[in-house]
């Protein structure tokens, strides 16, 4: 399809490596206004870096650039400034934002403080921010330190500072921006995204979430392996046909097939009774061998908090918890023994040792195993981490190297697998595909079916609906902190969960 | 609210229980609280304050800075070579010696903002390299003679009933304040030390900040040298080590007042204050000569025992 | 002078105090010897300064090594950087390894380095002491010690001579009327000596009165405030007592000058360091020092060690001490010198 | 592969040049290669290595620890009051010169580990404050009468031809690189180190395992201690510091061999053995005394700078 307007911005020919590794080779992108322009591709295709050198954070080894009424620029000495200057902005995959500042000044440290005498002009600049947040519909003080917000309210201040100013020819890049946002604030952002493009701004969109891409973007550019696999509308592409060019090959299903319904056993793996514990109000919940639960909720309903007391890491004011019929303390060591393992929200700061080795990072909870009189045996912490790579298909140039090397997928991917080597009888995940592409995605899902048809009781906490309704057996849906609906079999669907977890939303 | 007011002034009301506890008490009421005794306190903090500060500066871009008290020694060591080896004029003395502190600067920050060396090992490294330049060039003599006597006044002499010293301090103090906490640089460097990774990805320029902290505290422990100088009438040959605990103490202590958990300009102050007061009051009441450390180095416990307790109550990191 | 003394014994007095302060002005120096085994060629000797970057011990440790290589050895000087991280000790095992026929160490208190002294003995090498202290207890551990005079048998009596020399300028200058501050250099055996003597010296001075305080090496660097805080304690208090130079340098001068009582404050240093004669040039908060000529000292420690290796008794290097100040014995420049050509004479004692 | 050699036993190579010039250089021929000044050098490191040993445990858990020399002086003046002043049978002035230690470990356990006070702050409190206690137990006095022979000969006899005090020396590394590097004790305190928040979240006990280090290091402090009165033959009254920096200088030096960009055991001790092998060569060579710590400094750039940059160049963690 050939479009007759002047292209917004035009990528051509970018090289990148890290040290002998190359990373982009040859890659090749045009913008035009008025478009959504979604970036795929797999986990470690070369998505951020390409955005990393776009906003002249990495210099590209080699590549131009181009804008409407200014010369050719090369890539290679291409620095923040000049970005900027190109009416580029960013809301980056890790945000870009400083946790112990305020949000005034982290409005301030990209756009520039307003200044008098020298000074910060502090009262011009929290009402310059307070402006912009009011239309953005975020109930969130100017003066407050980041730390202090929630993960989704992290993620729109980061989207409301980028969007902050409306000139015309601006292109505004976003990095996986929904990653850790659940379905009202998406719907928030997707709106504002459709808004601005219909106003004539050029949107560069990185997701794995095919069904966004595919609802949102005009056009879509696939990487794989660092080089630019497809370029072409989305209109004649659905997401099994997107799926297939990410992966570059066939791809028969996402999802694997649900559990036969079988005879329930007894007794549950777990129980939880009217359990109280942060923002948990008299929760009651179970999960059996075999099956996979879902737990849905709107940001901050407690779906954390939950999976937490069930790994010992939070103190429930009142109820019980038990694992295989015993009441499990409160600790994580307990929680542990009793068989129970949890995948973190947080990669970075809950799961990741990102100053060692891949090796390490994978062995790390089960270096019990690789101990004989005392002594670490390093051949079999390398056995079990070759098993893993390979069971998992994790890319990794060498586990010797730091975890920080691989790219989210991957990290994911060892986490999980950090955990499956203790072949736990409850295994819990918060937000277990975030930021981990298609077909990592595809092969997660599988290998959490086969973990319960091997008879873990496995608990899903997710703010993809569409994840919950296509995995799950069962869904448990929080609203306030307190279970709101209990669905099975052909309940699960989107729909209902998404109904059952903003019913009622003005009243609670 | 109040609890945070006590987060942030604790020291400060320390301070001021400390003054009045020496002003009262017999041992020590007759010399404390005079004239006298505030001009030998406020000359003593001069040094170490504008040296704290001048540590404040990579630490508040999350980068340690072991080299300050070397770098005051080889400003101090240059200030007075020009002016008594080489006589000349006093302006060229004190450029000089400020000169000296950059360069030491600008060599730490092409290691560690530059070439991303670690900043801690880096350091150790010119404070120990240092002191030798200085033993090679004095041959371990301090250099003492025809130190110009407006350099001398200003380390012996007063102004206003206060130290002359203390003035130029003082001016650091407002600047260093002003430019850490009141500009869009000193912001920014705060980022850079609290975030690196969302610093870059804010367009920040990571590297030039960070040069800069290095430089400006290479310049600050310039400013130290030269008023070690002026203080100690030359320059004198010492291993440094005995002013850099000195000032990181300050800096510490400092760090549990005014911006509570961070490392701030005037709580350094506040800090170098605290314990030269308390050093004075010791010992004009005639405490054994070991009572001054044990109290210092409890102080520091304490003061950050107390101070992040309380933040930990309130719930602020 | 609020004086309740008859006019004559206030005469006698008076007569008494410039006759001490001419004795102090004059000095008390004999001679070196005039005799000596001659060196025996081909040695090698080690000096352990006490520290390099102290003028005081870098003189001594110089003057030793000059001597020594007059007596024709080779000679090497080792840093003992005033202790820090325990290098007396490793400049004394240093020279064992290195196989040095002797060590010679200047301002080390035996009790330092007791093992490295054991380990030397062992090991044949000679050890010989100048401006230190062998170990009192038991065994003596160095082959032999410098001794500087015949009225002055070991470095402890010459020590207590010096402080009595601080004090008994301290009476004759203010007239038998003196309120001192005196730091005290406690924790080593050269402090100690000098405080005695200090003592000793003020004990006739009825109407004197004497307000120690103490610095140890910890506090070392803190004497600028421990001397501020003694003046600010002691309102009336116009002298001051410095045991040692260094101590002067790092800080006692410069609370003095600092002090709003400057003019009327006088101090007494160590030893006569040439930057301790440019601030009594200078009036920069020390107005005397009791000179000390420490290069001497190092060549009376070859000349004991050739008697050592010749296996003889030290003999007395003739040394002594003169006061120091605006009106006396003040070079124009440069450091003391010793009112005797005491390198000549070692030579033609030696032979050399 | 050659690289990541070059990067690993780079510091070794380098000591192994040193070696070869300081043993060919006209000026240090005759002494330095001789089994004499082996055992000077090895006996200069027995404190430093263990010094800087009982550092490494608490920074690979993630915290600075200041207090480690003036610890070391607490325990030999511990162990040396005991036997000089209560004449205390030898194994008791040992044991409690290693019970000084481990309870100033326990202290700074206390308050970084369970309290969880910045471990900076409180390590120098504990370095100020020490020294002051035993100032105030010694008078300033070292003591030095009446040491044990046993104890003596520890310090200044040989056995097997090395330094009798370098066996014990040996057997505390081997035990801490094993601890360190080859336990799940050791895995768990590097990953605390690394994130604590994710090692509670795969069960370890973080404060237990911080608490541990601590404690590990005041008991190494202690044996360290125990040394110094060996090597002593009694105990001595400074400041600490002067042991300090060559500790954290060997620490560092050690973070850049080994394995490479971690604090480690044998990194250590190689960083020990460097310096004390370049003093003692540079010493015989008769360098001028300036020139050791110049030498010193330079080589900590030096050896961050190429260790920094090839492992840049190579990826690893
Ligand atoms: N600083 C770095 N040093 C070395 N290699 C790097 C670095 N950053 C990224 N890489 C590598 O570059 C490749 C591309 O990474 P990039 O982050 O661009 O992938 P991505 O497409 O954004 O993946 P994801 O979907 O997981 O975010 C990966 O193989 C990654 O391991
Ligand atoms: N102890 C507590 N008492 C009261 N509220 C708490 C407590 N702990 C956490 N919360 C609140 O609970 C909410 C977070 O709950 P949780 O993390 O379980 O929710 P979530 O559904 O996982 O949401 P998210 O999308 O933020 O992960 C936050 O608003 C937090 O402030
Ligand atoms: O706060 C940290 C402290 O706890 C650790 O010991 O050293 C680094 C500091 O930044
Ligand atoms: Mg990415
Ligand atoms: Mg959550």
């Amino acid at each position: 399809m050939t479009t007759p307007r002047e292209a917004l911005l035009h990528v051509e020919d970018v090289h990148k490596s890290y040290g002998p590794v190359p990373v982009l080779k040859g890659v090749h992108l045009d913008l035009y206004p008025g478009e959504v322009h979604a970036l795929a591709g797999g986990n470690g295709s070369g998505k951020s870096t390409l955005i990393k050198v776009l906003a002249g954070i990495e210099h590209a080894d080699a590549g131009t650039l181009r804008v409407p009424g200014r010369p050719t620029t090369d890539l290679a000495g291409f620095g923040a400034a000049a970005s900027s200057r190109a009416g580029l902005r960013f809301v980056h995959q890790d945000l870009g934002l400083v946790l112990d500042m305020t949000v005034a000044e982290n409005f301030a440290l990209s756009r520039g403080f307003p200044a008098r005498f020298g000074a910060v002009a502090w009262s011009r600049l929290r009402r310059a921010v307070a402006d912009r947040l009011e239309r953005f519909d975020l109930a969130v003080d100017p003066g407050a330190r980041v730390a202090s917000l929630r993960p989704a309210d992290r993620t729109m201040v980061a989207v409301a500072r980028a969007l902050a100013d409306d000139e015309p020819g601006q292109i505004l890049v976003l990095d996986e921006p929904t990653a850790s946002l659940p379905h009202h604030e998406v719907d928030i952002l997707l709106d504002a995204l459709a808004r601005r493009a219909a106003k004539g701004q050029a949107i560069l969109y990185v997701s794995h979430r095919l069904a966004e891409v595919l609802s949102l973007a005009h056009r879509v550019t696939v990487l794989r392996d660092g080089t630019v696999a497809e370029s072409r509308p989305t209109a004649d592409l659905d997401g099994l046909g997107l799926a297939e060019l990410i992966a570059g090959r066939s791809v028969e299903t996402l999802y694997p097939a649900r559990a036969v319904p079988t005879e329930k056993p007894e007794r549950p793996v777990v129980q939880v009774r009217e359990l109280c514990a942060g923002p948990l109000r008299e929760v009651s919940m179970e999960a059996h061998a075999g099956e996979i639960v879902g737990v849905a909720g709107l940001l901050g309903s407690g779906r954390s908090t939950l999976l937490r007391s069930l790994f010992g890491a939070v103190v429930p004011r009142s109820g019980s918890i038990t694992v295989e019929g015993r009441p499990l303390p409160p600790s994580v060591r307990a929680a542990m023994r009793a068989g129970v393992a949890l995948v973190p929200e947080d990669r970075q700061r809950e799961a990741l040792f990102g100053d060692l080795s891949v090796v390490r990072n994978t062995t790390i909870a089960t270096l019990a195993r690789h101990t004989r009189w005392s002594w670490l045996r390093p051949s079999s912490e390398r056995a079990a981490t070759r098993d893993a790579i390979d069971d998992f298909a994790i890319r990794v140039p060498a586990p010797a190297q730091a975890i920080t090397r691989l790219s989210g997928g991957n990290q994911q991917k060892v986490v999980l697998a950090r955990w499956l080597q203790r072949e736990p009888r409850v295994l819990l995940l918060d937000e277990p595909t975030q930021g981990v592409d298609v077909l990592a995605r595809a092969d997660i899902y599988r290998r959490l079916r086969e973990v319960a048809v091997g008879g873990t009781a496995v608990v899903v906490a997710s703010s993809d609906v569409e994840e919950l309704a296509n995995l799950c057996d069962r869904v448990v849906v929080l609203r306030a902190g307190r279970v709101s609906a209990r669905l099975r079999g052909t309940e699960v669907a989107i729909p209902a969960i998404v109904r059952h977890s903003y019913a009622d939303r003005e009243a609670s | 609210m109040s609890r945070a007011l006590g987060e942030r002034y604790g020291l400060l009301l320390l301070l001021a229980g400390v003054c009045l506890f020496f002003g009262v008490l017999p041992a020590s009421a007759a010399a404390f609280p005079t004239a006298a005794n505030l001009q030998a306190v406020l000359g003593n903090i001069a040094v170490v304050s504008v040296l704290g500060i001048a540590a404040v500066f990579p630490l508040v871009g999350g980068h340690f800075d072991f080299s300050v008290a070397a770098t005051s020694l080889v400003s101090s060591i240059t200030c007075a070579a020009l002016l008594s080896d080489h006589h000349a004029p006093l302006v060229v003395g004190v450029a000089g010696g400020l000169l000296a502190g950059l360069v030491v600067g600008l060599v730490n920050a092409t290691l560690v903002a530059v070439l991303r060396l670690n900043a801690f090992i880096v350091t150790i490294g010119t404070a120990t390299l240092l002191p030798g330049v200085v033993q090679w060039y004095t041959g371990g003599v301090g250099i003492t003679r025809d130190i110009a006597q407006p350099l001398r006044d200003l380390g012996s002499g007063t102004w206003l009933g206060l130290p002359r010293v203390i003035w130029p301090v003082a001016l650091v103090i407002a600047a260093c304040w002003f430019v850490l906490g009141q500009t869009a640089v000193g912001r920014r460097l705060h980022a850079v030390g609290s975030n690196p990774a969302a610093a870059r990805l804010v367009g920040i320029p990571v590297t030039r900040v960070s040069f800069l902290a290095f430089v400006i505290s290479g310049g600050l422990a310039g400013v130290a040298g030269i008023l070690l100088t002026a203080r100690n009438g030359g320059g004198l040959v010492t291993s440094g080590v005995d002013l850099l605990f000195p000032a990181l103490a300050a800096v510490f202590l400092g760090g549990t007042a005014i911006d509570p958990g961070r490392y701030n300009v005037l709580g350094t102050v506040v800090g170098a204050l605290f314990v030269a007061v308390s050093v004075s009051g010791l010992t004009l009441a005639g405490a054994a000569d070991w009572v001054p450390d044990v109290f210092n180095g409890a102080a520091l416990v304490v003061a950050v025992a107390v101070s992040t307790l309380l933040a930990r109550r309130r719930g602020t990191p | 002078s609020t004086t309740t003394t008859p006019p004559e014994t206030a005469n006698a007095a008076k007569i008494t105090i410039s006759k001490a302060l001419d004795e102090l002005v004059r000095g008390t120096y004999g001679t070196p010897p005039t005799s000596a085994p001659p060196p025996p060629p081909g040695k090698k000797v080690w000096i352990v300064s006490c520290g390099q970057s102290a003028i005081g011990c870098q003189t001594g440790a110089e003057a030793a090594k000059e001597a020594a290589q007059a007596a024709g050895w080779q000679a090497q000087i080792c840093d003992g950087k005033l202790n820090a991280g325990g290098a007396f000790a490793q400049c004394v095992r240093q020279g064992v390894a290195a196989k040095q026929d002797a060590i010679i160490t200047e301002a080390i208190d035996c009790a330092d380095i007791q093992q490295p002294l054991r380990e030397a003995k062992a090991a044949g090498v000679l050890t010989v002491d100048f401006w230190g202290f062998d170990c009192d207890a038991g065994e003596k551990l160095f082959t032999a010690s410098a001794v500087p005079a015949e009225k002055y048998p070991t470095n402890a009596l010459y020590q207590e001579a010096i402080g009595r020399a601080r004090a008994e300028w301290i009476t004759a200058r203010s007239g038998g009327q003196a309120t001192v501050v005196e730091l005290v250099f406690q924790g080593t055996n050269i402090g100690a000596a000098l405080h005695r003597g200090f003592v000793e010296g003020m004990a006739p001075c009825a109407g004197c009165t004497v307000h120690p305080v103490d610095v140890t090496l910890t506090t070392f660097g803190d004497v600028r405030q421990i001397i501020e805080s003694a003046l600010l304690r002691h309102p009336d208090a116009t002298w001051v007592s410095v045991p040692l130079d260094s101590l002067v340098l790092a800080g006692a001068a410069q609370a003095v000058a600092g002090s709003p009582r400057r003019a009327e404050i006088k101090l007494i240093g160590g030893e006569g360091l040439p930057p301790n004669l440019n601030l009594i040039r200078e009036e920069q908060g020390q107005s005397a020092a009791v000179g000390q000529p420490i290069d001497w000292y190092g060549w009376a420690a070859v000349d004991t060690l050739i008697r050592a290796f010749a296996g003889q008794e030290p003999v007395s290097a003739g040394l002594g001490f003169q006061i120091v100040d605006s009106t006396a014995n003040l070079p124009t420049s440069g450091a003391y010198p010793a009112p005797v050509d005491f390198r000549a004479a070692y030579r033609k004692a030696w032979g050399r």
